[in-house]
């Protein structure tokens, strides 16, 4: 769960993480006010998209009036599609340096790793990996003083931003495990005459620790259709073309994507209803495809857990209660197929047992549905 | 032969009482794995398709040793669990549950490296060593005897390919499970090392997807340690970036884990990419023919 | 550093971990109104001494003019030589169990070690070894859920009260790691209709941690010369002969005093005033000492980094400010021993060079000046 | 002959600008140790006693390999320079520091096991091959090579034995102090094992105290596995029970590490309790005369 640069910022607070002075507002009139407070603003969209700057969404302002102004202009903006709902309106800093920091997961290494720049404040796709300082947390130590300073010396840093540095690291180190981080991102960590200060927030929190975290907001960047998905505990991604695709595994399901692309067609969507969801469930997602309205439904099943007859019968009982007025491409095989086929049979549906044999014939729908 | 674990291996299943775990214990079982205990706690002494039930791994231990544990545990517990596990002295150990947090995982890794233990998974389908022992959840019927090794991040998308396998009657070492989760801990490299050493394996098949760098540092291994042929399947080239593929850890961010940087790599390193699953059975015919 | 267990109790309700209602008092008067709130009540000295209830300072009262009369007589009590100065009045809890519960320092293993036992309320010694099950905790994984299970297996607690314990000892764990503690020790833990409540609080926390824990309270239990010796840095206890000892180091101190009682000696003290001290705090040293009024003076020194010629100058300045009016037993060797030596001549001290001529003339002296 | 250190062993000296630290790293060079350089946050490039100063551990081991590191470092920051020295591959520690939060102590420990390290102290004099390598505060005067073996819970008490057996001529193999705290790293039994392996050893003195049950549990060992003579020298027996003498760990709780309880487990084990330090040199030669 991404969250809003304002939230992320509360948090910095709440961990003692020197923030800017700021105000949210919901409506430019709430600009004057917030900008006669704090001089010299800042005015920044919330909306959960990078390269917000570049995209004209990041202003800055002299007076109230100017501040109005722009975030007048800002509140009627679209970024990344994504309309613009609250707004942070901050002082401006005086920065002497713009530096990046961020602490994430390392994969490979299996720990946290904080990534430290002297570059900041740009996209961090564009700093030299030479410049970038990556230290793999012991988790089982955690972030120790030592650390800091053995990342200072690799950054080449002395003298007081060390000691910054010292204080500074360790707070974010806090928050990310603590909150059960993914990324705790500050670009740019902004060196001002009073000391480090966290110019931007990114901060993204584990979907599946969300459950220990019932202080934290819970932000909703998905669509409709996305949310629906999440409630039926199905791992679903829209997608721009008309095939609609589901399979169980998330493997299979990307390759049955690739394939339908492979042989010229476009899949609607991401569907994985994983293994062993039963008639209800089932159900349930066939109807969510459903309601996209795509040209073809393209099924791929190789039954392990998942049953081929719960499947059919889910099938089945979608057809009977709502109606499936589509072409189907249905591919059946693994544990109950013969059940399976059976149901299917008496539909008038002819599974076929070969994933590409299915998904060709799903792309000739499509093309001929056109 | 076989890599990790074999007909000796002694295994436990935690959370044998639930559906899940009592399910696959009669299929594993079943497959011929050597169960010698389950654990619920607060059900000791309870039996489960024959299998004796202990109320902690400690307290199996203490009838006979365990060489490896499956764990069928709701995400939210399977630290705790793991921990058991590891803790008791048990050194495979496999987490089939989805969703455990991601600091949890790397809590498990860190311990586990402590102890020298070998975790597969999470969000894992497990490995079986054909025709001889099964930790998973896998459909029993595919995985018969031969000379290829596996290896993938991904359960049914490894079945399909296995079932083609099947079809064309090659069989398989060991088959690995990886697991989907962006921290898991077995990697491609682990198992490409082990079957490497495997006399019985002539060759692997190493499934892929896009997101994170296990692809690419796998390439940099074959490249520079193997002799045996690999070929490779990718899943994500149609998936765009930023979202997650059902996987955790199936996701493009930033520009990094993408389906042409493992391409290449893998290419690069002499590992022949198939575009289709379909199109295996021939790589591996004619790999096994030179080998 | 010991606390009171009413200090411990408020501890214990700060980390969730459940204690009985009570009211700290200071006065008899104020057990009437105490013990008219909560009923039936336990009147408890607080005295940082064990066995209270065998020497009387635990009383048991049902209405609040037996709680003023308990008090009273309490507060006129003095246990092991201390004062009572405050009372709890407590809540009488209704107990079907009396267990035993305390995390302590395991120094053979390194960390820290969970010890519970069913056999409660009575002297920890007094449980048999086979009836006390203690768990190492590796203290990097800390106190797992799985570990309260495998204890309460070892205990052959099952159903309700294992719950309550996989509730109750994380909490006391995090309390003994959070707060530095050297022993955090419930006895008995009782066992009511309400669940587990900790029925008595003994926690120590570690001296040298103290620092760190600004918010703690801090207990003298120590005596004015022993908080004087602690302001100096001196290692210094108290003792009932009449040999004042110094040394440096404190196993030569040890030995030095097990060596006075070997050859008949009674020693006043134990003094170890370390290695590297100055010549200020060395005369700082000399003179407590002299405080004590013993009848001789035996000074061992075995300089490493401690210098002879320190010492020597040190005693030379007490015995020309202050004045020594007592025997003197002094032994000098090492580092700057003739310096030493050369600075004790002047003023007709002659050190000898063995430790045990110097004892064995110290007991001497003072079997000669009794 | 000598255990965990000789002349070659290349040692940092962490603490190396503060007094204490800058005056030993001259006492051990002349003794003899080979000190390869010093650790001062702040300080890298100067040099202390002709050694050089580097900024982090890390640093120093870029321009050499390191085999042990002594810490002069004020308590409350001790246990962040010994997880460093850990980190950064460091395999024997001697922690000079006094004060050590007990917790801190048994964090240092945990790591030390995990990186598999050794750890002397902390509140110790360190340690000593005579002749060849100090790594500690001990006067050098008393360290002369010989046949002995010491192993001792404190400081100034060890200094007066030796300084008996160099009065008697009679020098030894290695010095091991293992600090007076309540947690240490080394214990009597990782000492005794060594200097049961080492053929240059002939015999060894313990030298215990009140306090724990190390002494208790050296004795099931030596008992058990030793073949070399021990005698031991125990303070403490007039101390009186809960109080703390001058060592965190010398202190009798709860009726145990009672002086009587450690004479009577040695003396069972066959070892020789002297009952005043200045019979030792008697015992030694008697216990020589006999190996």
């Amino acid at each position: 769960m991404k969250l809003y640069e304002y939230l992320g910022k509360e948090l910095f607070y709440r961990y003692d993480i020197p923030v800017p002075h700021r105000k949210l507002i919901e409506s430019a009139e709430e600009a004057t006010e917030a900008a006669a407070e704090l001089g010299n603003v800042v005015i920044k969209s919330q909306v959960l998209t990078g390269k917000r700057g570049k995209a004209g969404g990041i202003a800055f302002a002299a007076d109230p009036g100017e501040a109005r102004k722009e975030a007048e202009r800002i509140f009627k903006m679209e970024l990344n599609g994504l309309k613009v709902e609250k707004v942070l309106v901050e002082e401006k800093l005086q920065i002497d340096q713009e530096l990046y920091l961020a602490l994430t997961v390392d994969g490979a290494a299996r720990c946290p790793v904080v990534l430290v720049s002297l570059d900041g404040g740009m996209d961090v796709e564009d700093v030299a990996e030479e410049r970038m300082v990556r230290w793999p947390v012991n988790i089982t130590l955690g972030l120790q003083d030592y650390m800091v300073r053995e990342i200072c010396r690799l950054l080449g840093v002395t003298g007081d931003l060390k000691k910054e540095f010292i204080e500074f690291l360790p707070k974010l180190y806090r928050l990310f495990r603590e909150l059960d981080a993914e990324l705790a991102e500050i670009n740019p960590l902004a060196l001002t005459p009073a000391g480090l200060v966290a110019a931007d927030a990114k901060v993204t929190i584990d979907d599946d620790a969300l459950y220990r975290h019932p202080q934290l907001p819970r932000i909703k960047e998905k669509t409709a259709l996305e949310l629906k998905a999440e409630e039926l505990d199905l791992a679903y991604v829209e997608l721009d073309g008309n095939i609609a695709v589901m399979a169980n595994g998330a493997g299979i399901t990307m390759a049955t994507l690739d394939m339908v692309q492979h042989y010229g067609g476009a899949p609607a969507n991401f569907l994985d209803f994983g293994g062993g969801a039963d008639v209800e469930r089932t159900s349930k997602a066939i109807e969510l495809l459903l309601g996209t309205s795509p040209k073809v439904l393209l099924i791929n099943i190789f039954g392990g857990i998942t049953r081929c007859d719960v499947v059919a019968e889910a099938f089945v009982r979608v057809r009977e209660s709502k109606g499936i007025d589509l072409p189907v491409s249905f591919r059946l095989v693994g544990t109950n197929e013969a059940e399976g086929r059976a149901l299917l049979g008496k539909v008038g549906i002819k599974a076929v047992t070969s994933m590409d044999d299915a998904v060709r014939h799903a792309v000739e729908l499509s093309v001929v549905s056109k | 032969m076989s890599i990790f674990i074999d007909k000796q291996t002694r295994v436990l299943v935690q959370g044998i009482t639930g559906k899940q775990g009592s399910f696959h214990t009669g299929q594993m079982i079943a497959y011929g794995t050597k169960i010698v205990g389950g654990i619920s706690p607060g059900k000791g002494g309870q039996t489960v398709e024959g299998v004796p039930v202990f109320d902690t791994v400690f307290e199996a231990l203490e009838k006979q040793p365990v060489d490896a544990s499956i764990l069928f545990i709701p995400a939210p517990y399977a630290k705790d669990a793991a921990l058991e596990a590891l803790d008791a002295g048990v050194k495979i150990i496999v987490l089939i549950p989805e969703h455990i947090p991601l600091h949890d995982a790397m809590e498990i890794m860190a311990y586990a490296r402590q102890k020298e233990a070998v975790i597969v998974g999470p969000n894992t389908f497990g490995l079986v060593s054909s025709g001889s022992c099964k930790i998973g959840i896998m459909p029993n019927r595919y995985f018969i005897p031969g000379p290829v090794g596996v290896v993938s991040r991904s359960g049914t998308l490894c079945y399909e390919i296995v079932g083609h396998l099947t079809d064309s009657d090659i069989g398989t070492t060991t088959v690995v499970g990886l697991g989907g989760d962006r921290v898991v801990g077995l990697n491609f490299i682990d198992v490409l090392e082990k079957f490497e050493e495997d006399p019985a394996t002539k060759m692997i098949i190493l499934v892929g997807e896009i997101g994170g760098s296990s692809e690419e540092e796998a390439a940099q291994y074959i490249a520079n340690s193997m002799t045996k042929p690999v070929i490779a399947y990718l899943a994500g080239r149609s998936a765009p970036p930023g979202k997650r593929m059902g996987h955790a850890g199936a996701i493009i961010e930033r520009g990094r884990g993408t389906f042409e940087s493992k391409v290449k790599a893998l290419s690069e390193a002499g590992v022949k990419v198939a575009e289709l699953p379909m199109e295996i059975p021939l790589l591996v015919k004619a790999a096994l023919a030179k080998a």
